[in-house]
């Protein structure tokens, strides 16, 4: 069972890989832009649940990361020196020292003053760029220049499916191999003792501590991972969005994160994915729906955001461990009733009802 | 008189209680005893509307406690020591006493000091968040606490836990003073089944959610066979 | 010298508005362990509905007070219709389900009422005093917002601390179970708390609105400084409160005035880094607790 | 399958002791002067009322408390700004009362995480998921099991630990905290909320553990720690008032008035009351 | 070939059909209809939808119906390349007509040249719509620039208000930068204090309080319209009287007066008298002016095809650029093609009669909007001229006097009737 991790792991993602090239291929080239746009928004969600889900810190300042990579990467972009895998890389790398550093900050705090200082990080980063006006391009923002798609990526999907690979297509590539990879990692070390180690320190720090787990590195490690997937996350939006500029980065993305990362089932990557898909799909399909029903233009475009707050609400009403969490929990339960069978692993089940933070059996540990 | 008839819990496909019946007569102290997991927990929990049955019923002096709320025990002169966790940490120790009277609609400073008086310790400790007890003050604060509502009937879940032999034996002390002065009647959940049913006068007995046996405490007490197969002693 | 009174002295007028705004999320706080994300747009509907009465033509006061009672409705509306089914869940999805009502509420009100600037009155003057030669940028308003807010926190604490409906709040927001086992009526003490937050929080709509613009995103950067203040102050302390939105304001006016308002948010940032570096719990925190 | 014993040479070759140690929260002394010693594979009793210092005494030695004075030493090293998290990589490991379980990971994945100081590979190697660290996890789990499978507990390893009975709960943590092999092992009140029968079956399990490791035993159970222990210590207001074998301190008069109650048998007034109590506050 | 490809490698025909058809043409926008600009800006789309579906209802551009899109982008430039990409990818959009934003449209604007959608009127004053068009050859510039407006601005006080002190209100992006830019040529040593507020701050109480501190007694604010409405209640609140500028962008005085409208007794009597005195500038008449034949067009039009709400500024803007891609599609023939959009407008864009005050500058070598604009005072909510229409362009160009396109009047049935070029 341990030994198969990395092969399940690795399998996952041909698999993957496999219908990410078949969809690309057979759809246009506007569903390419928005499956590069849910790219990144996934590997962004991927990494916030990792953070939230496994270590139990709660970021309101995702999007604030994403503007580092971003940022980053258009600045590396200026000057088309280096391959792209290495501003990705860079991108991620520049996002993890900063990330660093504010993990540092954030492992001492707890619950709603992680959330927040993280939420003030969201608003702060952007005027950042309006400071250094000269470097960032201030309001405006900097242009990011996508590199040519290379002769052999290009030659090798032609091989596959005798289709020329456009611009969009090949930033959908790009999201899309980034987020298998970082997927693949979050997974492996989700199924390793570091992520072992972030659920412990979730679910009781102070046993946690007894145990041997060094509190304050594993939060800062929690962090960094995440910070590193928003930085990757970044760099690909910088690539889809072709500009990095400070209202981009607004507080609604670092929400919006959040919330999909819930939707689909906290501490989930699958949910993630499900949550950045909702995310990138929803809001613009229920605009065409208004659209077509001959909803004005403002009233199509205010049933977006309402459809989505709605979903939203739903969902944690009606399925509280989210879209993936509530699904798993379902089969689950089918599995108990068919075989009576309490043995199974049961490791992100719902906690158990009316546990209060505080006070446990007998007082004092 | 605290009766339950025929109650079945399950927490999902669990099930933890089984058609259990009995009965707790007033002025007295019933012991419910049973190993780990029995569902002695559960059968409190029960009783005071923190889960709901599945089926069968609850009834205080002939009125039909089963749907009402949790909420409105304590006025109806029910009060719940349940294990551990009782204290709220971020309260003070007055202020958690308080609430005890308050809740169940009658705080008298009096029974303040009547608490202070019986662990004085408390009344050192008045003024300072409950996070800084030890264990076994925080027990004597759930134990205080439930006195300040003045009850008739006290489900006390496992009340011993982590306090000092001589504090158990002057609580169990006081609670038969208030059986026999006050008309209190007392479930008493213990795993120390051997000093329960010295203070007890029946004794039931849960095993796996099923109740097996029902008897006076000191029969029970006096049956060797029965304490080996349940009791362990 | 004037211009040092005067960044003051509306940085002092803008803290108290983050204050109002972090009175009313350190009571859903203390009395629901949440966090309301929709507080902002809740507070933005109650404006619309006194901007409404006063265009009917009727006084401020009216719809000041229309306000203050359709923020008490809401609130309890919300808590018992939303938030209630998540009760007892983890909290992270009643916070979540805050922020869903937020989308939702902004999306509903857009529609409602358009999303244009509309002008809201102010009861009292807007016109700054002036002193001999010199100018006080203090209003007739601006007194009014930190009276009032004054009076709320006074109110606050001692509802908190000296009354037993306060006592019982409290017991209901740490330990439900405990509180329920004890007799308290926890779903009402939510419903109350949530209707008294929705209360003062549009209290701070109708301060951050007098004399000025609404629209419907009006009160959103109000969220992250209130947020800030709330959690400066400790986010269990009304006095915390007042004092975190105080000390926002102030050096946020004068990071804008004399260094540069794209840096406000930074300096937002830099403060909450440094008080909770030395303070992990906000300013009025309680010693750290017992851990084992 | 028994744990894999400790190399030998470093087992147990040192004691762990205390010496005048001192600790107060404000106004309240929770110890005062307190000085013990635990020596390798001894079984050393702490007994004393409700609020001794009990807790707090572990608490020093764990670092969760920093003494206002006095000095920790182990293995003949004397203990400085010790941090709870570093004690496992000193062969040391405590249960906590109120169990502490991780309640949304399996009782398996529980003890895996009391064994994580044993496992030999790091981060890099956890994230590409390399054999390695494959070869490490086995490693733990099979770690983790034949501790669980000592206690019992190895049919519950992919339960999550609130659906388990209470007593089970208690072995897991126990199994948590024996599976990092300690050399020395605290236990607050390991015994409460167990039954006669199953206190009689921890006993037997604690005995055995003393062939491998010294245990400091906090227990309110007197049957429990008369039999087990070689030695009590017993605490009162934050003092030693007693030590010796246990036989002698069951018949202490002090430790009888203080602990074992007596007089409240016999009727007599409480000596735990207002006087002494306002006493101890500075 | 390369990846099995076949050997002759012929990129497709030019797309130039995409978006047109026998009936019809399809052209987009994006605008923010959500979120902290929505206020005001979502009412443009309304304006040139009202004049597209009068020209659609009276015939259409040579039989063709226009079709217009407009998707919201929350003034979020991530939103604006996801639309975008929706426009003309899936929607197969003609044109982009009046997209909004300088940090929005700069999203989405290398990717429209790259398509070679033709890309008309951004709706900012943005220099780099139509300073390079090598680099940009399919995107025009619509309204004037920040540059030239703050140089006409900036020359006129410098000639008659020498000696006073000025003071710079500015949006903290291209709008304060270009701006600033333009007012130093001519009063450079004559500026004493530059405050810059964050849009999305709403407290400039700061700022406002630091040019009192600076004793200026010119302040020129080049800021958007509720900007304008918050500096005047600050200034209100400091007892700060300065001679107020603000720019075209920011000084739409019915807007601003009806933000103004209420205050409490005594502190502002009536909202107008608050903003009298103050200058602007204006480069198409506006509400102030009903007797306007320009403005009485606007109003039939919205009378007829508009939604709810009365005829605003922001309206009048999106009917004036909607009214510019009529005449665009007339000059590129009864088969227009996207490039020859692109001709049409190089060759007679600089003869378009139109609403505006002054010529556009399209050539070649400019694709910059309008050439000028004229300042006016307001008093009573109208604006009273101070100069005639001054036009001028980028650097050190001169300004001069040109009323030619003053007189311009709009056609009897209120469609254009230009003839196609070539
Ligand atoms: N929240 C829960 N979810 C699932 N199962 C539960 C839950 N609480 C208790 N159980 C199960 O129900 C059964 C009865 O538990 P209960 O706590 O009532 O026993 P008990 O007799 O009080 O035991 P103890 O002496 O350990 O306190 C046990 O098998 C237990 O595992
Ligand atoms: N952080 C603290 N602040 C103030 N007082 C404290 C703190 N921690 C412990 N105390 C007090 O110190 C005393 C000793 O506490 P400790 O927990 O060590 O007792 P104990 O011997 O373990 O008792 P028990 O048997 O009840 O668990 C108690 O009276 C307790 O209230
Ligand atoms: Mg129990
Ligand atoms: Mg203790």
């Amino acid at each position: 069972m341990a030994r198969s991790v990395l092969l399940r792991h690795l399998g996952l993602a041909v698999l993957g890989l496999v219908v990410v090239v078949l969809v690309l291929e057979s759809t246009s080239a506007f569903r390419n832009a928005q499956f590069a746009t849910m790219a990144y928004l996934g590997i962004a969600a991927g990494g916030l649940t990792v953070l939230t889900g496994l270590n139990g810190q709660l970021s309101l300042g995702h999007g604030a990361l994403m503007a580092i990579g971003a940022y980053t990467t258009a600045l590396l972009l200026q000057d088309q020196q280096l391959p792209l895998v290495a501003v990705l890389l860079v991108a991620s790398a520049v996002t993890t020292l900063i990330g660093a550093v504010i993990g540092v900050a954030a492992a001492r705090l707890h619950g709603p003053y992680i959330a927040g200082a993280t939420l003030a990080l969201a608003v702060a980063v952007p005027g950042v760029a309006l400071y250094f006006n000269d470097q960032l391009g201030g309001e405006q923002g900097l242009n990011v220049f996508v590199p040519d798609v290379p002769g052999w990526f290009a030659d090798a999907v032609y091989f596959l499916s005798a289709q020329d690979v456009s611009g969009s297509k090949y930033v959908a590539y790009v999201g899309w191999l980034s987020l298998i990879v970082t997927f693949v990692l979050l997974a492996n070390l989700s199924r390793s003792r570091v992520g072992r180690t972030w659920r412990a320190v979730r679910d009781d720090e102070v046993a946690a501590e007894i145990a041997g787990i060094p509190l304050g590195r594993a939060r800062v490690l929690a962090f960094v991972v995440s910070a590193a997937c928003a930085g990757l996350g970044g760099a690909v939006m910088a690539l889809t969005v072709r500009i990095t500029a400070p209202s981009g980065f607004t507080l609604t993305l670092s929400l919006s994160l959040l919330t999909a990362v819930v939707l689909g089932g906290l501490g989930s990557l699958t949910g993630a994915l499900l949550g950045a898909a909702l995310l990138t799909f929803l809001p613009q399909l229920v605009t065409s729906l208004g659209l077509d029903v001959g909803l004005s233009d403002l009233q199509s475009a205010q049933l977006a955001p309402l459809v989505y707050g709605l979903t939203l609400a739903l969902v944690i009403l009606l399925a509280p461990a989210g879209i993936v969490g509530s699904v798993r929990a379902r089969w689950r339960r089918q599995q108990e009733r068919a075989t009576h069978d309490y043995d199974l692993p049961t490791t992100t089940a719902p906690p158990s009802p009316a546990r209060t933070p505080g006070d446990e059996p007998g007082g004092d540990k | 008189m605290l009766e339950v008839h025929d109650l079945t819990t399950s927490y999902g496909a669990v099930r933890a209680l089984s058609e259990v019946s009995f009965a707790a007569p007033s002025g007295q102290v019933t012991a419910v005893l049973g190993a780990n997991g029995a569902g002695k927990t559960t059968l409190l929990r029960t009783i005071s509307g923190l889960v709901r049955p599945r089926s069968g019923r609850v009834l205080l002096d002939d009125r039909d406690l089963t749907r009402t709320p949790t909420e409105q025990m304590a006025a109806l002169g029910l009060s719940h020591v349940p294990e551990g966790r009782g204290v709220i940490t971020e309260l003070t120790v007055e202020e958690n006493l308080r609430l005890g009277g308050l809740g169940a609609g009658r705080f008298r400073p009096a029974d303040l000091d009547r608490v202070f008086a019986l662990f004085p310790v408390l009344a050192d400790r008045r003024r300072a968040t409950a996070h800084v007890l030890s264990g076994g003050e925080r027990q004597m604060l759930v134990i205080g606490r439930a006195l300040m509502a003045d009850p008739r009937v006290l489900l006390l879940d496992e009340p011993s836990l982590g306090l000092a032999p001589r504090v158990v034996a002057q609580i169990f002390a006081l609670l038969r003073g208030l059986v026999t002065a006050e008309g209190l009647t007392v479930v008493l959940v213990e795993q120390n089944a051997r000093s329960a049913l010295s203070i007890a006068d029946h004794g039931v007995v849960l095993n796996l959610g099923r109740l097996v046996v029902r008897a006076k405490a000191s029969v029970l007490a006096a049956d060797e066979q029965l304490r080996h197969a349940y009791l362990g002693f | 010298m004037q211009q040092l009174l005067n960044t003051l002295l509306t940085g002092l007028t803008l803290g108290m508005v983050y204050a109002a705004f972090a009175l009313a999320l350190v009571l859903i706080w203390r009395s629901t362990r949440i966090i309301n994300f929709a507080q902002a747009p809740m507070a933005m509907i109650t404006t619309y509905v006194a901007l409404t009465v006063i265009d009917a033509d009727y006084s401020y006061w009216v719809g000041f007070t229309a306000a203050l009672l359709s923020g008490l409705v809401l609130g309890a509306a919300i808590e018992r219709l939303v938030i209630r089914p998540v009760e007892g869940k983890p909290h992270i999805n009643a916070v979540i389900l805050t922020l869903g009502l937020f989308i939702v509420i902004h999306a509903v009100a857009a529609l409602l009422f358009g999303s244009r600037y509309r002008s809201f009155p102010a009861p009292f003057g807007v016109r700054g005093f002036q002193v001999g030669e010199v100018n006080v940028a203090l209003t007739g308003f601006g007194i009014f917002t930190i009276g009032s807010v004054v009076v709320v926190m006074l109110l606050l604490v001692a509802l908190f601390r000296g009354t037993d409906l306060g006592l019982m709040m409290r017991a209901a927001a740490f330990n439900q179970e405990v509180a329920r086992l004890l007799g308290v009526r926890v779903g009402r003490m939510f419903t109350l708390g949530w209707a008294l937050a929705a209360l003062v929080g549009s209290l701070s709509g109708l301060l951050i609105a007098g004399g000025s613009l609404v629209h419907p995103s009006y009160m959103d950067s109000a969220v992250v400084f209130g947020f800030v203040a709330a959690v400066l102050g400790g986010l269990d302390s009304p006095v915390g409160a007042v004092v975190g939105g105080l000390v926002l304001g102030v050096s946020l006016s004068f990071v804008s005035g004399y260094v540069g308002s794209e840096l406000v948010a930074l300096a937002a940032l830099g403060i909450l880094m440094v008080v909770l570096l030395l303070r992990p719990g906000g300013l009025f925190s309680h010693a750290t607790p017992r851990r084992v | 399958m028994r744990i894999p014993a400790r190399p030998t040479g470093t087992t147990g070759e040192g004691r762990f002791e205390l010496s005048d140690v001192g600790v107060s929260f404000g106004g309240v002394v929770a110890l005062s002067e307190v000085s013990l010693e635990v020596a390798p594979r001894q079984v050393l009793g702490v007994i004393g009322p409700n609020g001794a210092g009990k807790t707090t005494l572990f608490n020093v030695a764990c670092g969760f408390v920093t003494p206002d004075r006095g000095t920790i030493r182990w293995r003949g090293v004397t203990l400085r700004r010790l941090r709870p998290h570093q004690l496992a990589g000193l062969g040391i490991a405590r249960t906590l009362q109120a169990m502490g379980l991780f309640d949304r990971m399996s009782v398996l994945d529980n003890v895996m995480v009391g064994a994580d100081r044993h496992a030999a590979t790091g981060f890099g190697s956890a994230l590409l998921a390399l054999p390695r660290s494959a070869r490490d996890e086995r490693r733990l789990r099979d770690r983790a099991m034949a501790v669980l499978d000592e206690l019992g507990a190895a049919s519950y390893a992919g339960r999550l630990p609130p659906s388990l009975p209470y007593a089970m709960r208690k072995r897991v943590s126990l199994a948590r905290a024996l599976v990092s092999n300690p050399d020395l092992l605290l236990l607050d009140e390991p015994a409460s909320g167990l039954s006669q029968g199953e206190m009689a079956e921890f006993g037997s399990v604690l005995r055995g553990l003393t062939e491998r490791m010294a245990v400091l035993l906090v227990e309110h159970h007197m049957d429990l720690v008369l039999s087990v222990c070689d030695e009590i210590a017993v605490l009162d207001f934050g003092r030693l008032i007693a030590r010796g074998a246990p036989d002698d301190v069951r018949s202490d008069p002090a430790v009888l008035a203080a602990y074992l109650g007596v007089e409240v048998r016999e009727g007599a007034a409480s000596p735990g009351g207002r006087e002494d109590n306002s006493a101890r506050s500075a | 070939g390369a990846g099995g490809r076949p050997d002759k490698d012929e990129k497709g025909g030019s797309a130039s059909d995409v978006g047109i058809t026998e009936d019809t043409v399809t052209v987009g926008a994006h605008h923010p209809l959500t979120g902290v600009a929505a206020p005001g800006y979502s009412e443009i789309p309304d304006g040139a939808r009202a004049y597209f579906d009068f020209v659609n209802a009276n015939g259409g551009v040579d039989g063709r119906k226009i079709e217009y899109l407009v998707r919201d982008d929350g003034y979020n430039p991530t939103n604006t390349s996801q639309v975008t990409n929706e426009l003309v990818l899936k929607e197969e959009i003609f044109a982009m007509v009046g997209g909004l934003g300088t940090p929005t449209h700069s999203a989405v604007v290398d990717f429209l040249n790259k398509e070679g959608v033709p890309d008309l009127f951004v709706s900012s004053g943005s220099l780099q719509w139509g300073d390079d068009p090598g680099a940009k050859p399919f995107t025009f510039g619509w309204q004037p620039d920040y540059e030239i407006e703050g140089k006409i601005a900036g020359q006129w006080i410098a000639e008659n208000m020498p000696d006073a002190k000025v003071g710079l209100f500015l949006q903290d992006d291209d709008l304060g930068v270009d701006s600033e830019k333009g007012v130093r040529r001519f009063l450079d040593d004559q500026i004493v204090a530059v405050e810059k507020y964050t849009s999305g701050n709403t407290d400039v109480a700061p700022q406002i309080a630091a040019l009192q501190a600076a004793g200026a007694d010119v302040v020129m604010g080049f800021n958007t319209p509720s900007y304008t409405a918050l500096s005047q209640l600050v200034a209100l609140k400091l007892n700060y009287e300065p001679k107020w500028f603000y720019s075209s962008i920011g000084s739409d005085p019915a807007l601003v007066g009806s933000l103004l409208a209420r205050f409490s007794e005594g502190a502002v009597k009536d909202s107008a008298s608050l903003l009298d005195g103050v200058m602007s500038t204006e480069y198409i008449p506006g509400v102030d002016v009903p007797d306007n034949p320009w403005v009485q067009l606007w109003q039939r039009v919205w009378d007829e095809h508009g939604k709810e709400g009365e005829l605003t500024n922001y309206r009048i803007y999106g009917m004036s650029h909607a009214y510019a891609f009529v005449q665009t599609l007339q000059a590129a023939g009864p088969d227009p093609t996207r490039e020859g959009i692109v001709d049409a407008l190089e060759q007679i864009g600089s003869d378009l009669e139109g609403p505006p005050l002054a010529p556009f500058r399209y050539t070649e070598d400019s694709h910059l909007g309008i050439s000028g604009l004229q300042l006016v005072e307001l008093k009573g909510g109208v604006g009273e001229e101070l100069t005639p229409v001054l036009v001028t362009d980028l650097g050190d160009a001169p300004i001069e006097e040109d009323d030619s396109a003053t007189e311009d009047a709009p056609p009897e049935d209120g469609i254009p009737d230009v003839k196609p070029v070539g």
